[in-house]
């Protein structure tokens, strides 16, 4: 199952859509595809909602993500993430890093408080 | 991001890019652009490399390492651009067989690599595997980087630990535990709260490297369920967590899962101590399957007698040769690697005095593996418990070769306390010493107390409960005509045998229950519950679980309602351990820098009767300064009566202006039978002897 | 004079009190001496059925026999259950038996009661019997 | 003779009055009294024994482990125990925790 990103901008916070299956095969490409998006400002919005797997490598790369937000004292907000998948990175510890959403509009609420 | 001059391909075979690899580190390791498979075997004569789609029944590839690829007896070969999500690995090995001469090579078996650190094949419990899968267990890669923030060993001092045993399924596999992810390393972090709650520093983990569940399952000849190697004494690999207790190990996560929870029991104060297994693996004797370590280099990996048969010291089939260089290397490296990669606090060996035997069986004086292991840099803060003795007769529990590091689990503290507490005669001389730490088993060369860890019961024998509810063992259950499992219990049904309604029976059950606990948690030396004693779990009398997945093994938790006084006594009886340093000696009475002492009394204070007859006892702990010049340190003193009728105990003078309060006395009920630390109850001005009921204990606290 | 087999559970113990009463009123003992001496029958009685029989998962009787013979009232317990002499905590070394009863480490509080009004008390154990006997002076 | 333990309160007094013989059999009736005047959380426990007959130790036991139980803020009183009984609570000790009068108040 291919992978497929689109970026669009919701009130100036930048908004990439992520559909498919992130993994080891995956997961570099689009870290190489999301990570300039960074470069011009912090914050940004992972809509997961399309995504059906995520692997140990999707996980890792998602951590990455953050650091590089961080580093710029950005934030990465994750919304529609699929039950299990947000389980699975509960459970291995990953979750806690990430502001966490239901959806794309409240992921902006929730960063433009902060 | 390839750095490195001399990561480019040399060779070619099969598609797959190739070059000579590193001979370290052994094992499968993400380097650049690939990886790099290292792996040793002395008599094998050439050696393949076998690749697997993750889960496929016929192998991807087979890469045969060129003699030009081995260092010495190691082969080892980087293969480039692998997706290292979907790829398993095992080897060949070519050599000669020739059983009397201690090898077994086998060309057509597929092995798995001995420092393989995730193992596929078992991804959920129980679920019945594929039986003719030609690669039943299965190496697998894995990211070696895990976010530990700022997590590290806890490095707590050894005396002030109380370890809870536990067996990761059983605690959470039962519905009453009412959490996501039942029987699971993540159902054991969701019930973190209920350990500090009770105020557990430390969890010993039975089992957790990779086993399987279906070694010699059969079904169950009474009920038709199945029996399975369910405890895990038996392992396939050293250096991976068991997948089928990750909830996420169909995903393939079992390794961040793991990490993820030993951080989360660091962040709340709670050490992680493995039940390591190096006595034997999984392959058992010359019946057993060809996994790994037999396949590889037999003559190296299993003691083996003159003729090639497997030496049987474990009473599983066969015997690591755990003091053969390379295999010692191998245990190094596995307990270093679970040290540094895990931040694991420390590990119990099983049946330990098995590491001290030479390649022939012969108990060492100086055995090689304990010695590297006490002074190892890595494992330097680990704590090293062995249970000192193995099922060869060899019974080492104080002489135990120790250097000074190791801690032996005390089966005389177990026995000795069981006798005691059901009333047996001659008895008390033997229990001050168990109170004292055991100075008569490790008061030589500079060990103390913490050499002995302290248990009345834990996973092999009845619970505690059972202890006192059956005086024999109902093992029917287990298939063998009740004849497995041990006969010296030493234990007392108080009168009937098994569940009974009779209020008197289960009264005095919940009193000899709390009297245990209170002699545990008073006791110097380390203190080991076993998982469910707090709340009175039972097994129905069957003293040898080690094959059942049902509620005889699973923990009840609608037992926490039911028995919520011996919970609330067991949680009290830990916090007056944390609250008093004269409960956690460093070193024996009378010797080391604190200054504190020991005074015995009986029923007339000062005066303890050590008589045969006698079934009582008291002490008292203070300071040496306590109630001298402003120093105000409490005094702690404790009466024990397993007589069966009360009796008077004349209380000894505190100093002046101190009174006794009553923290404890196990023969009132509950609310009544404990207080918290620091809220007892002040007796009379007066009052120089208290009553202590028959077959009871009482603990006053004497302080201004 | 009297002898009677007795179920040893604990609501017999008003039947054994109340046969020790009527021999003391049939001889004519005073009342105090007959109180403690139906006391230091029930305690040991008591102690028979729950240590010697119910915490050892036995069941048994009591065999209550008294008799009377000119100097004084004697009453004897007989019983199956486990053996045990009252006049200590455990079996009684040489050294013990020749020590006085206030001197000996008196079994529990039971015992400590029963036996230290009583005139003379002795405990034998033949053929898997215990025997308790307890005397009381007539004279 | 049959033995019988009631309880009454009388605002923060509780009073028991036992009647009969006292004895291992019976021993459990007066604990559970004991226990639901322990509830009421008495200041003064009364315990009257004018009609009482006969004390085991079993009977003793209940009054000492109440006694321990209820600590030193509740006083308990000891009413109208006759010669053998009151021998009793005097060899084992017991008079020296209590107050024993021939009648109450």
């Amino acid at each position: 199952m291919a992978i497929k990103i689109e970026v669009s901008t919701r009130d100036e916070i930048m908004v990439v859509t992520v559909a498919g299956e992130v993994d080891g095969g995956s997961a570099p490409g689009l870290q190489t595809q999301i990570l300039p998006l960074l470069q011009q400002e912090g914050s940004l919005i992972l809509d997961l909602g399309g995504v059906t797997y995520m692997s140990s490598a999707g996980l890792r790369m998602l951590l990455l993500l953050y650091r590089q937000a961080v580093a710029r004292n950005g934030r990465v907000a994750l919304a529609g993430l699929a039950e299990t998948i947000q389980d699975t990175m509960a459970v291995t510890g990953f979750l806690k890093f990430f502001t966490v959403a239901d959806s794309v509009d409240q992921a902006l609420t929730t960063l433009k408080q902060a | 991001m390839d750095t490195r001059i001399d990561f480019y391909p040399t060779h070619q075979q099969q598609g797959y890019k190739l070059r000579p690899g590193r001979a370290f580190p052994f094992g499968a390791t993400l380097v650049p652009g690939g990886v790099n498979f290292a792996i040793c075997s002395r008599h094998a004569t050439s050696c393949t490399l076998v690749l697997f789609e993750k889960g496929a029944p016929a192998p991807l590839a087979e890469i045969s390492f060129p003699d030009s690829f081995r260092v010495g007896n190691t082969w080892c070969m980087v293969v480039f651009d692998l997706d290292y999500e979907r790829i398993e690995y095992g080897y060949r090995m070519d050599g000669p067989c020739d059983p009397a001469a201690g090898h077994r090579f086998d060309r057509s078996k597929i092995l798995l690599d001995p420092y393989a650190k995730a193992i596929g094949g078992r991804e959920v419990w129980g679920e019945p595997p594929d039986w003719n899968d030609p690669y039943p267990h299965r190496a697998r890669l894995i990211f070696e980087d895990f976010d530990w923030e700022d997590d590290r060993p806890l490095e707590k001092p050894l005396e002030d630990l109380v370890i809870y045993e536990l067996h990761t399924r059983s605690f959470t596999r039962h519905p009453s535990a009412g959490v996501k992810h039942p029987g699971t390393y993540a159902g054991l972090m969701a019930k973190i709260p209920y350990l500090k709650e009770l105020g557990i520093n430390c969890v010993e983990l039975m089992p957790i490297f990779e086993f399987d569940e279906f070694e010699n399952s059969r079904p169950n000849p009474v009920t038709g369920e199945t029996m399975y190697n369910y405890w895990g004494y038996s392992t396939v690999g050293f250096f991976a967590p068991k997948t089928g207790y990750a909830a996420t190990g169909p995903f393939g996560m079992q390794v961040d899962e793991f990490k993820n929870l030993v951080k989360e029991l660091h962040r709340n104060g709670i050490e992680v101590l493995l039940d390591v297994v190096f006595n034997h693996t999984a392959e058992g004797n010359e019946q057993g399957p060809t996994l790994s370590f037999r396949g590889i280099d037999n003559q190296t990996y299993y003691m083996l007698t003159p003729e090639g048969y497997y030496f049987n010291f474990s009473g599983c089939g066969n015997t690591l040769n755990c003091n053969n260089p390379v295999v010692r290397m191998m245990v190094l490296d596995c307990l270093r690697y679970w040290a540094a990669e895990y931040h694991i606090d420390g590990f119990r060996f099983d049946l330990a005095a098995i590491l001290g035997r030479d390649p022939w069986g012969a108990p060492l004086s100086n055995p090689p593996l304990l010695e590297s292991l006490a002074f190892d840099p890595i494992l330097a803060k680990c704590k090293l418990i062995a249970e000192a003795w193995d099922a060869g007769g060899l019974y080492q529990v104080g002489s135990f070769p120790a250097y000074g590091r190791w801690a032996e689990w005390n089966g005389k503290y177990r026995d000795d306390i069981r006798r005691f507490l059901k009333g047996d005669e001659g008895m008390v001389p033997v229990l001050a010493e168990r109170i004292q730490g055991s100075p008569d088993l490790y008061g030589w060369n500079k060990r103390g107390p913490t050499a002995s860890i302290n248990f009345i019961t834990c996973h092999d024998g009845f619970t505690l409960y059972d202890q006192f509810a059956y005086n024999d063992k109902h093992n029917e259950a287990n298939g063998e005509q009740n004849r497995d499992g041990g006969n010296d219990n030493h234990s007392w049904n108080c009168g009937v045998e098994g569940e009974t309604d009779d209020p008197e029976v289960n009264a005095l059950r919940r009193r000899m229950i709390k009297n245990a606990l209170a002699i545990l948690l008073m006791s110097h030396g380390v203190p080991m519950i076993l998982m469910g004693d707090e709340v009175g779990r039972t097994k129905r009398g069957n003293n040898n679980t080690y094959c059942h997945d049902n509620d005889l093994n699973w923990f009840d938790w609608t037992l926490l309602e039911r028995n919520a006084d011996l919970f609330n006594f067991t949680r009290q009886m830990i916090a007056l351990r944390e609250t008093h340093a004269l409960l956690r000696a460093r070193d024996f009475f009378g010797t080391g820098p604190t200054q504190s002492d020991i005074i015995w009394h009986g029923t007339q204070a000062w005066n303890a009767d050590w008589s045969p007859g006698s079934r009582t006892l008291a002490f008292m702990l203070r300071e040496r300064q306590a109630g001298q010049g402003g120093n105000t340190s409490p005094v702690l003193y404790m009466a024990l009566n397993s007589y069966w009728d009360a009796l008077p105990f004349e209380l000894p003078e505190l100093p002046i202006n101190y009174r006794w309060h009553l923290f404890a006395n196990t023969a009132l009920p509950t609310p009544h039978d404990i207080y918290e630390p620091g809220h007892e109850a002040p007796l009379e001005q007066f009052q120089h002897s208290f009553l202590v009921g028959g077959r009871s204990i009482v603990i006053l606290i004497g302080h201004p | 004079m009297v002898r009677q087999s007795i179920p040893a559970n604990l609501s017999a113990l008003s039947d054994i009190r109340r046969l020790v009463h009527q021999a003391c009123q049939k001889v004519g003992l005073g009342e105090a001496a007959t109180y403690r001496l139906t006391l230091a029958v029930d305690e040991i009685a008591t102690n028979i059925i729950t240590h010697g029989y119910e915490e050892q998962g036995l069941t048994g009787d009591i065999v209550v026999s008294i008799e009377r013979t000119d100097q004084n009232l004697i009453v004897t317990l007989e019983d199956t259950g486990v053996a045990y002499d009252p006049r200590t905590r455990g079996m009684p070394t040489a050294e013990d038996l020749d020590k006085p009863l206030e001197d000996r480490e008196i079994g529990g509080l039971g015992i400590f009661l029963a036996l230290q009004d009583v005139d003379h008390f002795n405990y034998q154990r033949y053929d898997n019997v215990n025997h308790n006997i307890f005397e009381m002076n007539l004279v | 003779m049959a033995f019988s333990a009631n309880l009454e309160m009388v605002d923060s007094e509780a009073r028991i009055t036992l009647d009969g013989e006292l004895d291992a059999a019976v021993a459990e009736q007066f604990r559970q009294a004991i226990e639901q005047a322990a509830q009421q959380k008495p200041q003064k426990l009364v315990l009257f024994m004018n009609t009482l007959s006969f004390m085991a130790s079993a009977g003793l036991r209940v009054l000492v482990f109440a006694k321990q139980r209820m600590g030193s803020e509740v006083a308990v009183y000891v009413i109208g125990a006759t010669g053998p009984v009151l021998n009793t609570l005097q060899m084992s000790g017991f008079h020296q925790a209590v107050y024993i009068q021939e009648n109450y108040p």
